[in-house]
């Protein structure tokens, strides 16, 4: 059970995390579901070529943090408003994986390399027997570790890091940046390209565990992990209890669908409903904190 | 050796066809306080920004240490030694004062050593006697404490050119000194200074030359000793202008404005503690004291925007007690509030919109507006403060003091019943501030009453019939400014200011035990006694 | 105001009263590149790049068909776009327009396959009104969450709209499925309920007069009422809207709730002007594509017209390109993406753009939100 | 995120309003220049052929099967071109796309594939009547310009659900509940009324104990959900699943790889995609069927206004069992049953008639 958590929380967290540096930084990029399926492409198809996982993982990131980097670089230097710029990497990534695809597979639907294994699962030994912490630690793919790992870099690196502290000065008060001499658009096109690294793990997440690439694999997961920094109140703490939330209200909502007496259809709306729960309870249990005394 | 020079600085925004500098040239000496004077409106702000490295010149040469400069940013100004301190302190305000310092002067590696830095930050507060906690959050400060890490932010990275906008506007007369103190040990150690100020006794007491500016151009750049503030303020407004204020007017007798033992308590903390006063109409009561001191929380249960947790309010003899802002709107009260941006316009509408927006009502008919009166209405309080822009273009575009004088057109215009001012001076100049004193005087002689809240000392005693001075939520005293003509003004500075800081030992104490208290005119049971 | 004004200022006031920047440069350099680019994917991924750009440009114009289904389209999305510009002008985020709109949909047509009787403008009045009020609802609810606990409506208008998307697909593919079709959709409105037709045989109908109407309304709403004032003045500075009596509670709520009923208007008018059922996901992009437009109309009412034009050209052109040549599914998409990368992009220098800061050094606040 | 509207000023509507006014005059510029130099409407050569897909050709084999039969059919007859048109997966869409398709009047025949079909192309048959549609997987009799071809999904479903409970019962011990799978793209009417009766019939003709644990993924490529749903699947002892869910179907394939259990595929052969995991194909011959009714229009021999339903007798449904990875993947007694099985719905000894799909 945890384990499925698990895997579901992984691609929203890593998408989340990478959307968050960008809003901290005061320039949020939408395009983290085009991110995404670039990363699962690229991942899949380096993978698929070299035999090696690690290979596509890596090439997946180097390719689109990069390709982050350029939609910052433009958007930042035309003064383009992000939210627009940002749609169009979305039909870009749609349109460009599939041309790619047809150049690269002779297809433009499902590519499936032959040979290349699903993911593998790391279990710990000693760890793996332990009731609930066995299954929190231990049955999961790389990126799950990963995206646990780079959570807790990320909250050390906004913390503790020169870059960190400037990323969110940017964004809190872009002028004040300025004038203690920290020029908030190179911290922002730095926000960006990360928020690219994060997603083409997310991404490659996804196709690797598939073992195959398909079209719109994302699936929305983008738009969700943008929620999810709001929900979480945009720090790194809050965007992994929002991911947690949402991931077990979609796990309850597949379980659901084998046990329960309500259409399968109808179901799909559950994760949905119960993050708004959580959240409108939120909202009411923080109002009333607040209340005069 | 000249520390800065500054050869024929011109400046045009192409943006909207205004120069706002044209041919400015001067030097500053190492080790010299410098003053610049002027108008809102004049150029000084734009020679500061260019100093500063916000903005690129069209015309001239900047020199630091005989060497030629161009800033493209505050970055390279910085390297330079060259750093500016806003009038509003550009802090982060959810970043403590340490790492305020620490942005953008990091030191070396790319992990930050936040316990090296707040050795070196701590060293720096006790050298200087700031009183400042490295781990506060900006956002608690007051506004002294902002302005003291703006400084502290520059002196962090090794200054030798300080710029200062209007630095004293928030401070307590004592507090001005010690800036004063500070600012003379920083030149003495070799360090510059330009200090922006429209404040003429402080040019006099500090600087040892000053340079006035006006419509872009420098008109003056003289020894302070050899000009008197009358020359001054000449130079500045480019004519005379006659500062004699009419006369008190005899106050009324009639309670408008009541509060009894008013408090507000959030989340545990205390804001305000049983806060009474009576203002007649007529009169103008200033509040005075820090603004975390009950400045801020009275001025926002007053204006209706903050609810009381305990005590009564009565407007005009009928119950107010948690009436929101449009009650008391409604109900013949004006608001200038001390937060502008936030609470006095929009900078997303234009200007003329600004305008009416206490108006809009009376000129429309079936929920439709009738566009020409409103901007024929707009178009005449526009000329009442002489705003000199077009309103029809975003108030974003607007200076400090033009937005100001926005917000005093607009609630100034008719003749309320109720007018809450708070810090309705920041950023005026001087023939500004003149119509506003005169309209001021004009309302109280039509029996509005009038609540000033004010963290400018001067400002209050300039408007204010009584002065009640709030510490640590309460009213400790209250002074009767009648009492102060006949006084050395600086006593009268001097006993207020303790008052303020709660240091002339009446905090604690009975109101009533001063030396200078007066009695309440009032006959009211209770009026202008804080218990 | 001053008796005179620098010339260089007065001439900008008077330009920008008609439209028209006062340097045209900027602008036709970004839609020169975004039509460059457009190009240069056609050029790239067709075999006789001439003919697909003949029929990208001309492909909409070229018959009264097109040119009235493109002109359709222009209408929704000025319904959608206007929703979107209503609700960012009093300040809100809505991002829950697909649901919305897909709810009006749903709604209206229950409402014309229970009252099939009724005479035409009766069902067409209520059923639009009925959407409406039923996207007002919805929408609302996100506007009330933030007016009373502070919940920020741009989430729960998200996360609103997401579960209502499988609610309506599961009802219009389940139970109310028009059993004697194999459409994911519901039975068809009496002809009575449908919109009259303007340029036949397109789908072009009355919706696209009301669009427009509807935009010349908002345009007069925003500058010429009392509401529409408060609510741009809210929308501006909620706190300053509070300092001078107005309530932005009730603008939170109203804008989010106005800007539900335009998505709803959208959808409903979708299904009795142009599909006559309730297929199953038929709102799709109708939400996002209206943030588009109004986020490139500036929330200006009246611009949301041509930049809803601008938008359904790109479509319809990209569609004819698709028909008549070998130009592919994708590539459509990759034409649009040119144009967004492109079309709020300024090529100017950007020396520029710092002045620009440093003059108006007070100009940054958080709208309405507590940073 | 405020600050995407924050950034502009009041002045900037006005001019971004100038800026698409702009657009506008420079693309009816280029509407000139181009249509000047083009000519009218061109006529509908003999031979001329365009495929509407309800869809995208990518990831679903039955439209690529449909296009790579129509193409060819088209290959063989001199003279003869294909268009492929995507309609894109909202189905709101189709009717106006294929409107567009029919109002250029260069094409003698829309081929297309899909149950709602024959609905939509009788309505676009009222406005342009020289147009003639050959419409596979649906079903519509009696209108001149229409011709279709139905399949029996019914013996589709009931082959996979037949192998299902095969394996079901030889696997499941122990009293252990006896369940099969279908993971779903989406529910629609055939795979309502259609092919989950048929698998669920298929299965407790082999196994009476069979229940099928049934679970929709919402669309057809979120493979991460679908991998989701099938371990909810195995986790309740399911051992077998059917997938009909388009690329998603990959998420099945590696939960069932992982997990050791067994996948069933649809409509095309799918033993390749993951030998070992996939046991059973039941295929539709689409691309056969494309290619002879393409064939026989080219002829002139086709005869629109009949509906034909084909099942496995006509040889365009069918179960592979001659596959070496079926061979090698599933035990010899299983395959025998199969093939008995499949033998007398062959032989019609067994009647499987497709329900009246209306």
């Amino acid at each position: 059970m945890i384990s499925s958590i698990v895997d579901i929380m992984t691609p929203f967290l890593l998408a989340a995390l990478g959307g968050l540096v960008t809003e901290l930084a005061g320039s949020l990029v939408i395009a983290l579901e085009g991110f995404i399926l670039v990363g699962a492409f690229v991942a899949l198809a380096v993978a698929g070529a070299t035999g090696s996982a690690l290979a596509g993982i890596a090439a997946s990131a180097v390719f689109v943090t990069a390709a982050a980097w350029a939609f910052g670089r433009f958007t930042i230097g035309t003064k383009a408003n992000i939210f627009i710029t940002g749609l169009a990497v979305n039909l870009f990534a749609a349109g460009l994986t599939a041309w790619a695809s047809a150049v690269l597979f002779g297809t433009k639907g499902v590519v499936k390399p032959a040979g290349l294994e699903p993911l593998a699962r790391l279990s710990i030994p000693a760890i793996e027997r332990l009731p609930v912490i066995g299954g929190l630690l231990s049955g999961h793919t790389v990126f799950a570790y990963l995206s646990w790992i780079l959570a807790l870099a990320l909250a050390v690196f906004l913390k503790r890091t020169r870059t960190g502290l400037r990323i969110r000065a940017s964004g809190m008060d872009a002028q004040a940046a300025t004038v203690r001499g920290v020029d908030p658009d190179r911290y922002r096109l730095i926000a960006i390209s990360l928020s690219g690294f994060f997603c083409a793990l997310a991404g490659a997440g996804l196709s690797l565990g598939a073992g195959a690439y398909i079209p719109n694999i994302s699936s929305g997961r983008g738009w969700i992990a943008l929620v999810a920094i709001y929900l979480g109140g945009r720090t790194t703490g809050g965007v992994v209890a929002a991911s947690a939330v949402f991931a077990v209200a979609e796990y309850l909502s597949n379980i659901a669908q084998g046990t329960v007496a309500i259409p399968g259809s109808l179901l799909l709306a559950f994760p949905y409903l119960v993050t708004f729960a959580v959240f409108v309870g939120y909202a009411i249990y923080k109002k009333g904190r607040g209340k005069l005394d | 050796m000249e520390a800065v020079r500054v050869a024929g600085i011109g400046k045009y925004f192409s943006s909207n066809g205004v120069t706002a500098l044209k041919d400015v040239s001067f030097a500053l000496e190492r080790g010299e306080i410098r003053a610049v004077a002027g108008e809102n409106g004049a150029g000084k702000s734009t020679l500061m920004h260019i100093l500063s490295g916000l903005i690129e010149p069209t015309a001239g040469e900047i020199e630091i240490e005989g060497k030629p400069v161009t800033f493209a940013s505050p970055a390279d100004a910085l390297s330079a030694g060259i750093g500016m301190v806003h009038q509003t302190p550009r802090l982060i305000l959810d970043f403590s004062v340490l790492e305020n310092c620490m942005l953008g002067a990091e030191g070396r590696g790319s992990f930050l050593k936040y316990r090296s830095a707040a050795a070196r930050l701590e060293a720096l507060i006790s050298e200087y006697g700031f009183d400042l906690d490295p781990a506060m959050k900006a956002r608690d400060l007051s506004l002294s404490q902002k302005q003291k890490t703006a400084l502290l932010t520059m002196l962090y990275r090794n200054i030798r050119i300080l710029l200062l906008d209007e630095p004293t506007a928030a401070l307590a007369p004592q507090e001005v000194e010690r800036l004063f103190d500070f600012l003379e040990r920083f030149a003495a150690s070799g360090g510059s200074c330009i200090l922006i100020t429209h404040r003429l006794p402080e040019v006099m007491r500090i600087s040892r030359k000053v340079a006035v500016i006006r419509k872009g151009e420098l008109v003056a750049d003289v020894e302070t000793a050899s000009v008197t503030a009358e020359k001054l303020s000449h130079l500045m407004v480019g004519g005379e202008l006659k500062m004699n204020l009419p006369a008190c007017s005899p106050q009324g007798d009639t309670v408008l404005y009541e509060a009894a033992s008013v408090s507000r308590r959030v989340g545990g903390r205390t804001l305000l503690d049983s806060v009474s006063f009576a203002l007649r109409s007529g009169e103008v009561l200033g509040f005075v004291g820090m603004r975390e001191d009950g400045l801020e929380a009275l001025e926002g249960v007053v204006s209706g925007f903050d609810g009381a947790t305990g005590g009564a309010i009565t407007l005009s003899g009928t119950d107010a007690t948690g009436a929101d802002t449009g009650a008391l709107r409604s109900r013949g009260a004006r608001y200038v509030p001390a937060r502008k941006l936030e609470r006095g316009l929009s900078l997303r509408a234009t200007v003329s919109d600004n305008l009416v927006t206490d108006h809009y009502k009376d000129m429309s008919s079936g929920g439709v507006l009738d566009l020409e009166a409103l901007s024929a209405y707009a178009t005449r309080l526009a000329g009442y403060f002489d705003l000199g822009a077009d309103i029809r273009m975003s108030a974003h575009r607007c200076s400090g003091g033009m937005l100001q004088k926005i917000i005093l057109s607009r609630e100034l215009s008719d003749v309320p019943t109720l007018l809450i001012l708070a810090e309705p001076e920041t950023g005026l100049d001087l023939a500004s501030r003149y119509r506003l004193e005169h309209r001021i005087v004009e309302l109280r002689n039509e029996g509005t009453g009038i609540i000033l809240f004010s963290t400018d000392l001067d400002e209050a005693l300039a408007l204010s019939d009584r002065i009640a001075v709030l510490y640590a939520g309460r009213i400790v005293r209250i002074f009767d400014c009648a009492d102060f003509a006949s006084m050395d003004p600086e006593i009268v500075r001097h006993v207020i200011g303790e008052a303020m800081l709660g240091i002339d030992g009446c905090a604690t104490g009975p109101a009533g035990a001063g030396p200078i208290l007066a009695a309440p005119a009032g006959t009211g049971p209770g009026s202008g006694v804080a218990p | 105001m001053s008796p005179e004004l620098p010339a260089a200022k007065k001439k900008a006031a008077a330009e920008s009263r008609w439209g028209f920047p006062a340097g045209l440069k900027a602008p036709a350099i970004a839609i020169g590149a975004a039509l460059a680019a457009a190009m240069g994917f056609i050029v790239i991924s067709s075999g006789n790049p001439l003919d697909a750009i003949g029929f990208f440009f001309s492909g909409p114009l070229s018959s009264p068909y097109f040119f009235g289904n493109m002109l359709n389209e222009t209408g929704g999305l000025i319904l959608t776009g206007l929703g979107v510009a209503l609700a960012f002008r009093s300040g809100c985020f809505n991002l829950g327009g697909e649901g919305q709109a897909y709810a009006g949909g749903f709604v209206a047509t229950m409402i014309l396959l229970a009252e099939p009787a009724w005479p035409g403008w009766l069902g067409i009045a209520t059923a639009c009104l009925a959407a409406a009020a039923a996207g007002a609802l919805v929408a609302g609810i996100s506007g009330y969450l933030r007016a009373r606990y502070d919940a920020d409506e741009l989430i729960s208008s998200f996360l609103i709209s997401s579960a209502l998307l499988p609610v309506i697909d599961y009802l219009v593919s389940g139970p109310l499925r028009d059993p004697g079709s194999n459409l994911l959709a519901t039975k068809a409105i009496s002809p009575a309920f449908r919109l009259p037709s303007i340029m036949p045989p397109s789908h072009l109908n009355a919706a696209f007069i009301l669009a427009i109407f509807l935009a010349v309304g908002m345009r007069f709403l925003f500058s010429r009422t009392v509401f529409g004032f408060e609510l741009r003045i809210t929308g501006g500075n909620r706190e300053f809207a509070r300092a001078q009596g107005i309530d932005p509670k009730r603008y939170y709520i109203l804008g989010m709730a106005g800007s539900g009923a335009f998505h709803a208007l959208a959808g409903a008018l979708a299904v009795i002007g142009t599909y006559f059922t309730c297929h199953k996901g038929f709102s799709s992009g109708l939400g996002w594509n209206g943030i588009a437009v109004a986020l490139i109309a500036g929330n200006a009412p009246l611009a949301v017209i041509p930049a809803a034009l601008v938008f359904s050209y790109v479509d319809a052109g990209a569609s004819s390109a698709i028909l008549h040549t070998d130009f592919s599914f994708e590539a459509g998409s990759l034409i649009q993406a040119a144009v967004f990368l492109f079309i709020t992009a300024r090529f100017t220098r950007a020396r520029f753009a710092r002045s620009h800061f440093a003059h108006s050094h007070f100009a940054r606040v958080r709208f309405g939100r507590k940073p | 995120m405020k600050n995407w509207f924050t950034s502009s000023p009041s002045s900037r509507p006005l001019r971004i309003a100038g800026r698409v006014g702009l657009f506008a005059a420079l693309a009816l510029a280029a509407i000139f220049s181009v249509s000047c130099s083009r000519d009218g409407g061109s006529q509908a050569k003999p031979g001329s052929i365009a495929v509407f897909v309800p869809g995208v050709v990518s990831g679903s084999p039955i439209y690529e099967m449909l296009v790579a039969g129509t193409q060819k059919a088209a290959a063989e007859s001199k003279g003869s071109t294909v268009k492929v048109l995507e309609g894109g997966t909202d189905q709101a869409q189709w009717p106006e796309k294929l409107t567009s398709l029919a109002a250029t009047g260069q094409y003698r025949l829309i081929v297309t594939s899909n149950p709602a079909m024959p609905e939509i192309c009788a309505g676009i048959s009222e406005k342009f009547p020289a147009q003639k549609f050959l419409i596979l997987d649906g079903k519509l009799e009696g209108n001149k310009n229409i011709a279709t071809v139905m399949y029996n999904q019914r013996e589709q479903g009931y082959f996979d659900g037949y192998l299902a409970g095969l394996i079901t019962k030889k696997l499941v011990k122990n009293g252990k509940p006896h369940r099969i799978g279908l993971v779903a793209a989406q529910e629609y009417p055939v795979m309502n009324e259609i092919i989950k009766p048929g698998y669920e019939e298929g299965a407790k003709a082999a196994d009476p104990a069979v229940t099928v644990d049934f679970r929709v993924v919402g669309n057809w490529y979120d493979a991460a959900k679908a991998t989701e749903l099938a371990n909810g699947m195995f986790a309740n002892g399911v051992e077998v699943v059917l997938t009909i869910a388009g690329g998603a179907n990959q998420g099945v394939v590696a939960a069932a790889k992982q997990k050791d259990r067994k996948v069933l595929w649809f409509d095309t052969n799918g033993y390749a995609t993951e030998p070992g995991v996939i046991v059973g194909s039941a295929v539709i011959l689409q691309d056969r069927a494309a290619y002879g009714k393409v064939k026989s229009w080219l002829d002139g021999k086709m005869e629109f206004g009949k509906a034909e339903v084909v099942g496995i007798k006509d040889g365009f449904v069918d179960f592979v069992q001659d596959d070496p990875l079926y061979l090698k993947a599933v035990p010899e007694d299983v395959r025998k049953a199969q093939g008995a099985m499949l033998e007398s719905v062959r032989s019609g000894s067994l009647s499987l008639p497709v329900q009246a799909a209306n």
